[in-house]
C-alpha cells in the first residue's frame, strides 16, 4: 500500500536550522498543504520530498523503502512541479508533451489533458508564443499526461487566474479521488473538503 | 662556514631553492593559524549579538 | 571496535581537542625529522660528481614532488569516504587538502626549474616530470577554484569530491603520456631528469626530509580541518566551551 | 523501455538545435577563424605550416568542442528540464550519455568534416587529412564526454562558472597527445595502429566511466 512517510526530517542552510524533526505520513486520498512564510524552508522541504536535495538527516520513504534506496522506482510514482515550468520554448505543446511522455512508463492522451487544462488547439504551437498564465497550464497539463500516483507542486497556481486555479483545484481532487496523493504549497486559500486535507506549517 | 654558504658556487641556486620553500611552507602553517583566530574572533561575536538580540 | 573508535574519534568535539594535542606532538617531531633530513643534505652528503652542490636542491624537490602525488590519493581517498558514506570528516579532510597540495606542487615547480637552470641554463625545460607536475598543478588549481565557486559547503565538498575522483582515474594516464610525448620529442638526450646515482649518505637524509614533509602535511591537515569544523558547526554546543576555552 | 528515452533525448536536443541555429555555427566557425588565424601570426612558410597543423588544428578543434559544451545542461538547467531529466524513472547516467552523443553530433562530427578544408590550406596531403579525420572521428567524442563533467559540475554557478570548467582542460592532454602524435606519425610515413589504439582505448574509458560522475555532478549541482 504506498504510502509517504517523512521521520524526523532536518535542514541546515547556511549554517542555520531551517526546520527540524518534520515527520508526517499521507495516505493515498489525501492531500497535504504545508504553510509558512518566505524562507521558512517550504522549497527546501518539497525539493527533499522530491529527491531533488539530499537528505543528511531523518529519513523518507515510499512504500517502506527509503526513496534513496527506491532511486528510479519512486520517480515512477511522484511528479514534482517547481517553480520553473519545465517547457523548452523552442519546441510546441505537444513536442513538450509528447517528450515528457516518452521520459515515463505510463501515459495517457495529450488531446485530453490539454482539454482538461484549456488549451484545446495550442497543440501546434510553439511554447515561446504562450502567456506565463498558459506555461503554468502546459507544466500542469504535464502532470495528467504522464500517470504519476505522488504529485509534489510548488506554488503551482502562480500566474494563474481565478478560474484556473478552481480548475485546477478540481483536477486536483481529481487525482485524489482516484487514489492519488498530492503535497501543494501554496498562499491561495484552498477550497478543498477538509475531509482529505492535511496541514503542515513551518 | 664560507665554503658551506657557497654551495661549490650553486649558492644562489641552493639557497634560492630553499628559500622558496621556506617561505610557502611556513606560509601553509601561518594561513590556518590565522584563519582560526579570525573564525574563533568571528564566532564569538555572532554569540554575543545573537545574545543582545534574544534579550533585547 | 575500530567502528566503535572511529565513530568516537569522528565526532567533532572529540576531534577537535584530540587534533589540538596531536598538532603539538607532530610539530615536535616535525622539527627533528626536518633538522635531520637538512642536516644531512646539506653538510653531510657528499657533493655529486656531475652536479657538484646544486644536486642538494633534490632534498626539496624529490619530496615535494612526491607529497603532491600523495595528497592528491589522500583527497581522493577521503574524498570518496566521504560521497560514499557521508562521513563528515572524510569530507573535510577532503577539502582542506588541496590547498596544501597545491602549495607542495607549486614547490616542486619552483624547486625543479632552479634545479634546471645551472644544468640546462634555461628555466623551464620541457621535462616529463616538470610537465606532468604543472599539469598536477592546474588539477589543484581547478579543486580549490572549484571548492570557492560553490556557496553551499556541503554541495561543494562533493563537488570536489567528485573531481578529484575523477583526477585520480586520470592521473596515471596524464603522466604516461606526457612520459611518452616527452619521449617522442626529446628523443634520447643525455639531459635525463633522473636523480643522480643515490648514495646510501645522499638516500637517508631525502628519506627524513619525505617523513618530515609528511608530518608537515599533517599538521597542516589538522589546522585546517579545526578550522573548517569549527565553521560548519558554529551553532553546535560543543563551540560554546571551545571559546571559553580560548 | 530505456531507449526509447534515450532515443527521444537525442531526437529533442537535435530538433532543439536544429531550430535554434545561432549555436550550432558558433563552433565551427570559432574552429576555423582560430585555425586560419594562425599562419597570420607565424607566416605563410609551408614546411613551418606542415609541421604545426596537426597541433594547431586538434588544439583549435580542442577549444571549440569546450565552448560548445557550454550548452549541454545550461538551457535545461535554466528552464527546469534539467530536473525533468533527473526526476525521469531511467537512469541519469543513460540520459546523460544521449545528452553528450547529440552535443557529438552537433559539434564533433561538424569538426571532423571541415577538418580537410583546412587542412588543406597547412599543406597536408590527402593520406594525413584522412588520418587527422580519423583522430578527430575518435578524439571529439572524448572531448565531449570528459568536458560535461566539469560542465556538470559548474552548470550551477553564476559567477565565473564556465571559466571554472576550463580547468578541466587537463584530463584533454592524453588524447591531444595521441592524437597529433598519430597524424605527426602519418607525415613522416611511420604506421599510426599504435596511436589510434591508445585513442580507441580512452574513448572505451570516456564511454563507460564519464556518465557516471557527470549526473552524480549535476544531482550535486540542483540540490
Amino acid at each position: 500500500m504506498n504510502r509517504l512517510e517523512v521521520k524526523n526530517l532536518a535542514c541546515e542552510r547556511g549554517g542555520r536550522l531551517l526546520f527540524s524533526n518534520i515527520s508526517f505520513s499521507l495516505n493515498p486520498g489525501a492531500v497535504l498543504v504545508i504553510e509558512g512564510r518566505n524562507g521558512a524552508g517550504k522549497t527546501t522541504l518539497l525539493r527533499m520530498l522530491a529527491g531533488l536535495r539530499s537528505i543528511e538527516d531523518g529519513v523518507v520513504s515510499f512504500d517502506g523503502l527509503s526513496i534513496e534506496q527506491l532511486a528510479d522506482a519512486y520517480y515512477q510514482q511522484m511528479a514534482y512541479l517547481g517553480h520553473l515550468n519545465a517547457v523548452k520554448y523552442d519546441l510546441t505543446v505537444s513536442e513538450n508533451l509528447k517528450f515528457a511522455q516518452q521520459l515515463s512508463t505510463v501515459v495517457s492522451n495529450i488531446d485530453d489533458a490539454l482539454h482538461k487544462v484549456g488549451l484545446d488547439g495550442y497543440q501546434d504551437t510553439l511554447s515561446r508564443h504562450l502567456s506565463a498564465g498558459q506555461k503554468r497550464k502546459l507544466a500542469l497539463a504535464r502532470l495528467l499526461c504522464i500517470h504519476k500516483r505522488l504529485w509534489i507542486l510548488d506554488e503551482p497556481f502562480t500566474s494563474l487566474d481565478k478560474s484556473s486555479i478552481a480548475m485546477f483545484e478540481g483536477l486536483i481532487h481529481e487525482h485524489v479521488s482516484q487514489g492519488g496523493m498530492v503535497i501543494i504549497t501554496t498562499h491561495h486559500p484552498i477550497n478543498l473538503p477538509d475531509s482529505i486535507l492535511l496541514r503542515l506549517t513551518l | 662556514m664560507s665554503q658551506f654558504l657557497e654551495m661549490g658556487g650553486y649558492a644562489f641556486y641552493v639557497w634560492s631553492a630553499y628559500g622558496v620553500s621556506t617561505l610557502v611552507l611556513c606560509y601553509g602553517l601561518l594561513r590556518p593559524y590565522l584563519d582560526h583566530k579570525k573564525t574563533l574572533r568571528e564566532i564569538s561575536l555572532k554569540r554575543r549579538q545573537h545574545k543582545r538580540d534574544l534579550n533585547d | 571496535m575500530i567502528m566503535k573508535w572511529l565513530h568516537k574519534f569522528s565526532s567533532p568535539p572529540y576531534f577537535y581537542a584530540l587534533s589540538g594535542k596531536l598538532i603539538k606532538w607532530l610539530s615536535v617531531l616535525l622539527v627533528a625529522f626536518l633538522a635531520a633530513g637538512l642536516y644531512g643534505g646539506l653538510v653531510l652528503a657528499p657533493a655529486d660528481y656531475q652536479q657538484g652542490d646544486s644536486f642538494r636542491i633534490i632534498y626539496v624537490h624529490v619530496p615535494a614532488a612526491w607529497m603532491s602525488l600523495f595528497i592528491y590519493m589522500v583527497m581522493a581517498v577521503s574524498g570518496t569516504i566521504a560521497l560514499v558514506w557521508r562521513i563528515k570528516l572524510a569530507e573535510i579532510v577532503s577539502v582542506c587538502s588541496p590547498p596544501i597540495g597545491a602549495g607542495f606542487t607549486f614547490l616542486a615547480l619552483v624547486t625543479g626549474s632552479i634545479w634546471g637552470k645551472p644544468m640546462w641554463g634555461t628555466w623551464w625545460v620541457w621535462d616529463a616530470r616538470l610537465t606532468s607536475e604543472l599539469i598536477l598543478l592546474f588539477l589543484y588549481l581547478g579543486l580549490i577554484g572549484l571548492y570557492t565557486a560553490i556557496e553551499d559547503k556541503r554541495t561543494a565538498s562533493r563537488s570536489v569530491a567528485i573531481l578529484a575522483l575523477v583526477g585520480v582515474v586520470n592521473i596515471p594516464i596524464i603522466h604516461y603520456s606526457v612520459e611518452w610525448w616527452n619521449t617522442l620529442h626529446q628523443g634520447p638526450t643525455v639531459t635525463k631528469f633522473d636523480k643522480p646515482s643515490i648514495h646510501i649518505d645522499m638516500l637517508i637524509p631525502l628519506l627524513n626530509m619525505a617523513i618530515a614533509f609528511k608530518l608537515y602535511f599533517a599538521i597542516a591537515l589538522l589546522m585546517r580541518s579545526r578550522n573548517e569544523l569549527l565553521q560548519r558547526e558554529q551553532n553546535g554546543r560543543w563551540v560554546e566551551e571551545v571559546l571559553e576555552g580560548k | 523501455m530505456h531507449l526509447r528515452a534515450f532515443g527521444a533525448v537525442i531526437v529533442r536536443d537535435l530538433l532543439l538545435a536544429f531550430r535554434h541555429k545561432s549555436e550550432l555555427v558558433n563552433s565551427i566557425a570559432f574552429f576555423i577563424l582560430v585555425v586560419s588565424l594562425f599562419p597570420l601570426g607565424v607566416g605563410a612558410d609551408i614546411a613551418l605550416l606542415r609541421k604545426i597543423a596537426p597541433g594547431v588544428i586538434w588544439v583549435a578543434a580542442l577549444l571549440a568542442t569546450f565552448l560548445s559544451l557550454d550548452q549541454l545542461f545550461r538551457s535545461d538547467y535554466e528552464d527546469g528540464c534539467l530536473e525533468l531529466i533527473l526526476m525521469s524513472p531511467h537512469p541519469v547516467s543513460l540520459i546523460v550519455l544521449a545528452k553528450i552523443m547529440a552535443h557529438w553530433m552537433l559539434t564533433g562530427v561538424p569538426l571532423t568534416l571541415i577538418a580537410p578544408l583546412l587542412a588543406g590550406m597547412y599543406g597536408l596531403e590527402n593520406s594525413s587529412i584522412a588520418v587527422l579525420m580519423l583522430t578527430l572521428l575518435i578524439g571529439t567524442p572524448i572531448l565531449s564526454l570528459i568536458g560535461a563533467i566539469a560542465i556538470a559540475l559548474t552548470v550551477g554557478l553564476r559567477k565565473g562558472g564556465v571559466m571554472l570548467a576550463l580547468l578541466i582542460l587537463p584530463f584533454y592532454v592524453p588524447v591531444l597527445i595521441f592524437a597529433t602524435a598519430a597524424i605527426d606519425a602519418q607525415i613522416a610515413g611511420f604506421p599510426v595502429s599504435g596511436q589510434i589504439n591508445m585513442l580507441l582505448a580512452l574513448l572505451a574509458l570516456a564511454l563507460t566511466l564519464s556518465p557516471w560522475p557527470t549526473a552524480v555532478a549535476l544531482k550535486m549541482s540542483l540540490s
